[in-house]
């Protein structure tokens, strides 16, 4: 009767908008819970009651997948994020490449990102800037924040003068403005696998799960930033 | 209820007062007897319980709510027979939630009311006992009355703690709308994404107002105690 | 029932070690300020484990370090009143009262009617419904001493109940605690006073500084011209006799081995029975000596005697101790009745009193002020 | 420097109106428990604001609220003395006994002699470097006295200092307290000792159910046959004297306005200077009444007198008001010399005094046991 | 150093035992302070203050670290000018760290100090106030000594708590490696990537053990106090 979602936090916007539409349409329930990919899993490998998973990343989908908890199949990538590169002063302009000047548009400051080695915006943005050479000038003056919306805020409140974000949150910040996407083959794609779990038992379920690639949703998603995936 | 937090949150604000208000009232008897035991006992492995019950204080609160898992989790080495034999189950239930506010609470609430047991008067329970009182006479007759004033900021500074728990919470039983959401989840879920300040803000301003009601209730209470005591 | 106890402790500054025991009736603890009375206490009570300790009351073993038998302070069935009062300040001096009632043996709970009794006794009816917190000195050591009474102990405990009370209020309750006398249970009192232990003291244990320097039945002891070392101008002598009746004018008779004796009638319950056994005490600086029976005095009381002993103290004054004549009452303990007189070495000379002599111990009736009324099992035996 | 205190407060069961004033020396407040000392004291320290308060020291106001003013405890440089000794229990003896020292003006700081002194005289050297947790009651009472009296205090208020004291004890702090008349302050003395106030006094403030029922210069209260109700027993004259000397073995000889006295000597202070102002306390049973001078007794002091009044006690004894006939001794205050003595009825039967009739009063020399030799302030004025 | 924690972890580790012991340090004496007015003062806006003490409790950590942020960031209301006028920088510096556990355990220590001031008996500070001691002078001469067992304990309490804190100090100075990454930071890193359940461990193992180490060391002292105190 109802669906259960285990989705990432940062997909909460889009998620719900997405879920609203369905449930007005089709008249189940959705209800979706938002909390770190890894602790998701972690909940879903420990029995939790999740329908359906959308992780950040892949490799923590991966865990999941390897515990058998994923229905045959049913693991598909349903979005991807572009990486940005943000200010708080609107006159700081870009290309974001490999000839930007970093040390200088940081003048001592920070750049703020993700946890580099764990949440994913940070593995993509330190892959992103160790494509472009940046790596060494940049990690001195890295601020790791506990996720994309921490380094976001430190940017927006002028703690730090750059962050790396996704567009999506990029978007929905006034405070700050884009200086430029990082070129898409400097980091792997960030993708947003979903997949329809073990747990699920009716369909209702499955339906939503469908229901996630499809056109309506697609277009919500693309509305929030998402690049939808095919 | 007013529209400025949707009916969700609503839930949510229900639901940690309700988390709140049973993890505290199901620990404070066993916060009671380990604070007795810690104050006035001597007995091997003092140190470790004493340690034990402030690890939850210690740790992140995510490492705590992943033990927890561990531990009470539906495949847990506690939660599987509890399970079995009892249908007790904690995974992804309210009470799991009240599970995991009451660990993070209880060093708060054991130091507090250790301390006001340690400050009763030895002498008054000796005389108590020279007039037939037994220990656990003593203790329901004399101590328990003396540290009402503590079992109360104790059982507040709990509650507060409890009002406020959030990483062992969504670690441990996530943060399911209508189940597990408590209000600082739903803040945590506000927090994810951008452009959410004015949310926030409503959501803590609850926080804050039921906080601050409950101690002002107690600081009243507290203070009726004292005078009583005095005997004025 | 009676309680023994051979208690040893070391402290730093402080060696105790004492020996004594306790029959019915009342043991009074006398000694200096630091003498260890409390600590005697403490250890029968078992709030105390001494170094070394065996205390026991008939064939109950209370504590034994040699055994390591220890019965817990609650299953000693004590009443104890302590120094300072220990009052439950969250309880009402009601509740205080009441205390010890619940935990006693269902029969032996005390009824209401005593409640009430000790509660008018103590002059507590208007602190009822008070908590102890905000009560005066004098007040809160009366409901210590209620909660104590009302508790039905085997044994009490009193370590100086009466201090902090006034003259008037200890005159009130003191035959109240002979009465308790008659419940068969030893109690150990401590006190400073003697004017107390005289009154209630059967037994008197002397402490000082942690060891006993004197102990028997109060009457040795407090008669004993060694112990005016210690007792001071409180040395003087206990008369036993019995009550004969009133007569006129507001004047008793009591019939003692001496003679006859008068005594105010107020200073005697007002309910004694003809007959009843009465001791009292006579100081030594309350009795003068006439060689002839003086005449047109206002003193009733002459007693005619021998002098037995002549002690020089100290301080010079002369303490004379008299074998009376026996008279016509009896002494339970088969005594030859003895008075102590405290004269100077000038009327010693003047009078050329010695060992042998005749002599006359005049007494005025209304300086027999200690006179206690009561059934008297510590002599009985 | 006096101390003038209007007091009112009410609680539920309990009202005190209370106006008194004390000057240097020693004013007793004199009452039964729950009269309403302790309150009367912690008002003039300033830790209780009662309902209504007019208190000043000279020209100093500590409480006044018709004003509002209230000057706080500490600046008002009393040493305090409580019922309960509240010694500080992180702090050694020592600790406890220099506190007050160093709030003290640098000038007026007691010297190191001073504290060795009253170390020594409290009997507390032995206690110095232990702290007061496990001390006795009478050791903790002695702490809480050295640590007021060594504060250096403009005002001493003493809530029963001496209670939980032995005699012996008591008899050595005594002469102590005697000499802090010397410091020139007003002393506010609880006692329910008459003992002690016949001792100090120089003011009584007899306190009844948060009343004054009687105050006065201290000869004047004690002596008074209205207050033998509240004195019981207690009841006695005050006589005041010279010391001529002393005559061979161990007596002294008192030049009084009734005439010589003789007395032991070891109850006045060894350091007598002779000339020097003693005054005596004389308990009405202690006095006996001779129609003829009597002889060959062991009594040393017949006073030749007239009966001055008789007065019938609720319980039926007597008690004749002497004036005595003036010897060669001066009497400062310039009263005609009086006595105190209880009698039965009987014996004023016999003997058929009336007043007016002449008569003998006989005081054993010993009997004579407050003797208080000091400055006398209080009477000069 | 052993090698079973990289240098980076242990970097992690001293780092924290500074940070929790300067914030406990530096917030101590506005700790007593505030339990002092708290317990012993009556005034306007007591309510007010004791909800603000109790405000890190009750908020989820990161809704405090945004405060924090807001407040004392570079171009927060406090921050900015404590940074122009006497240089002072929180912001990704430990001592932001330092300030972080401080304000979350704030709560927690003026609480505990607060029973304790309460449990002494105002009949000391009178005896103190008559033989002429001020106020100050019998709060520094009696009642401070007399809690000092409180304020060990309400030490111990904020330093265990320091230790553990994570969501306000990862919000507010994020996570610099050798600057203000704390143990805390370090284990929640490991927690977000799989495969890491042996390091989490090494890490949870050194927190517990520094924990304990300071509660078996304030048991200690709290014992001899209690015995320096009832004189024997
Ligand atoms: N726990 C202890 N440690 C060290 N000394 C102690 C302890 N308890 C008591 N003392 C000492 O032992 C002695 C006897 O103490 P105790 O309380 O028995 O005296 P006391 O006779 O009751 O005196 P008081 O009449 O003053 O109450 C005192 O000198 C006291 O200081
Ligand atoms: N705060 C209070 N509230 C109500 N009643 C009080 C308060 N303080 C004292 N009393 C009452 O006032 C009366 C006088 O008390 P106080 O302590 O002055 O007596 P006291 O003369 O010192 O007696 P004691 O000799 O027993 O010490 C007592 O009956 C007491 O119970
Ligand atoms: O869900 Mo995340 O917020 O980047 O891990
Ligand atoms: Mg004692
Ligand atoms: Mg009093």
């Amino acid at each position: 009767d109802q669906v259960h979602v285990f989705a990432a936090a940062s997909m909460r916007n889009a998620l719900d908008a997405v879920a609203a539409d369905y449930m007005a349409k089709s008249g189940d329930k959705v209800v979706i819970s938002y909390a770190g990919s890894n602790a998701l899993a972690r909940q879903i490998i420990d029995g939790a009651p999740a329908d359906i998973f959308i992780s950040a990343n892949e490799s923590w989908m991966d865990e999941v997948e390897a515990a058998g908890l994923i229905a045959d199949n049913l693991r598909r990538d349903l979005l991807q994020n572009t990486l940005v590169l943000v200010a708080g002063d609107p006159s700081v302009q870009g290309p974001v490449d490999a000839t930007m000047d970093l040390a200088g548009m940081l003048d001592g400051g920070k750049l703020a990102m993700a946890l580099v080695e764990s949440v994913p915006a940070g593995q993509y943005g330190k892959a992103a800037l160790e494509h472009l050479g940046l790596w060494q000038v940049a990690e001195p003056s890295v601020a790791q924040a506990d996720n994309v919306r921490a380094a976001l805020a430190l940017v927006a409140t002028g703690e730090a003068p750059l962050g790396i974000v996704y567009a999506t949150d990029a978007k929905a910040e006034p405070r700050v403005h884009v200086v430029g996407e990082f070129p898409d083959n400097s980091y792997p794609p960030a993708t947003y696998p979903a997949a329809l779990l073990t747990e699920s038992e009716d369909e209702g379920d499955r339906a939503f799960f469908e229901a996630l690639s499809g056109e309506a949703a697609g277009a919500i998603f693309a509305e929030q930033g998402f690049r939808v995936v095919n | 209820m007013p529209d400025w937090l949707t009916p969700q949150q609503w839930q949510a604000v229900l639901l940690s007062l309700q988390v709140s208000a049973v993890a505290i009232a199901a620990s404070l008897p066993l916060g009671i007897l380990t604070a007795h035991a810690l104050a006035r006992w001597r007995f091997p492995g003092h140190a470790l319980l004493n340690g034990l019950v402030h690890l939850p204080l210690i740790l992140p609160p995510v490492v705590t709510g992943y033990l927890l898992l561990l531990g009470f989790g539906r495949r847990g080495i506690f939660g599987a027979p509890l399970d079995e034999w009892f249908g007790i189950v904690f995974a992804f239930r309210w009470t799991g939630a009240a599970l995991a506010a009451a660990v993070m609470a209880f060093p708060l609430m054991v130091r507090t009311i250790r301390l006001s047991i340690e400050a009763v008067d030895p002498r008054l329970e000796q005389a108590a006992a020279t007039l037939g009182a037994s220990r656990g006479a003593v203790f329901r007759t004399v101590t328990l009355p003396l540290i009402l004033p503590g079992i109360i900021a104790g059982s507040i500074i709990g509650f507060a703690k409890a009002m406020g728990e959030f990483g062992a919470t969504i670690t441990f039983v996530s943060n399911i709308p209508g189940q597990t959401q408590t209000l600082p989840t739903a803040i945590y879920t506000e927090l994810q994404v951008p452009g959410t300040e004015a949310q926030i803000a409503r959501l803590v301003a609850v926080s804050v107002i039921i906080a601050m009601a409950a101690l002002i209730a107690s600081e009243w209470l507290g203070r009726r105690l004292a005078r009583r005591l005095a005997g004025t | 029932m009676t309680l023994t106890a051979v208690i040893r402790q070391n402290w730093r500054g402080f060696a105790m070690d004492v020996s004594f025991s306790a029959r019915p009736g009342v043991t009074a603890l006398f000694g200096r300020s630091g003498a260890g009375k409390t600590t005697v206490v403490n250890a029968v009570a078992g709030l105390l484990r001494p170094d070394f300790a065996r205390i026991t009351l008939a064939d109950l073993v209370l504590s034994d370090t040699a055994t390591q038998r220890f019965l817990p302070p609650h299953r000693r069935r004590i009443g104890y009143v302590f120094q300072d009062a220990r009052l439950f300040p969250h309880l009402s001096v009601r509740a205080n009262l009441d205390y010890g009632r619940r935990f006693a043996p269902r029969a032996e709970r005390p009824p209401a009617a005593r409640f009430d009794e000790v509660v008018s006794l103590l002059g507590i009816a208007a602190l009822l419904d008070r908590r102890p917190g905000a009560l005066s000195g004098g007040e809160k050591q009366r409901v210590a001493l209620g909660r104590a009474i009302l508790s039905a102990p085997r044994l009490l405990l009193m370590d100086e109940p009466l201090a902090a009370l006034d003259e008037a209020r200890k005159a009130a309750i003191l035959p109240y605690l002979e009465n308790l006398r008659a419940l068969g249970l030893p109690i150990l009192y401590v006190s400073h006073s003697l004017a107390e232990i005289t009154r209630l003291a059967d037994h008197v244990v002397m402490l000082d500084a942690g060891r006993v320097a004197a102990e028997g039945p109060a009457a040795r002891v407090l008669s004993d011209p060694a112990s005016a070392a210690a007792l001071g101008r409180e040395t003087g002598a206990l008369l036993i006799g019995r009550f004969a009746g009133i007569v006129e004018d507001g004047l008793a008779l009591l019939d003692t081995a001496a003679g006859a004796l008068h005594v105010a009638r107020h200073d005697l319950p007002p309910d004694l029975a003809s007959g009843a056994t009465v001791r009292l005490r006579v100081l030594a600086s309350d009795v003068m000596l006439a060689l002839d029976v003086p005449q047109g005095i206002s003193a009733l009381n002459v007693l005619a005697g021998h002098v037995d002993r002549i002690d020089t103290a100290p301080d010079g004054s002369v303490l004379v101790r008299l074998l009376l004549a026996t008279g016509n009452g009896t002494d339970p303990t088969n005594t030859a009745p003895a008075l102590l007189s405290r004269i100077t070495a000038r009327s010693l000379r003047q009078m050329g009193l010695r060992p042998g002599q005749p002599v006359h111990a005049i007494l005025k009736s209304v300086s027999i002020t200690d006179i206690a009324a009561r059934p008297w099992p510590g002599m009985a035996s």
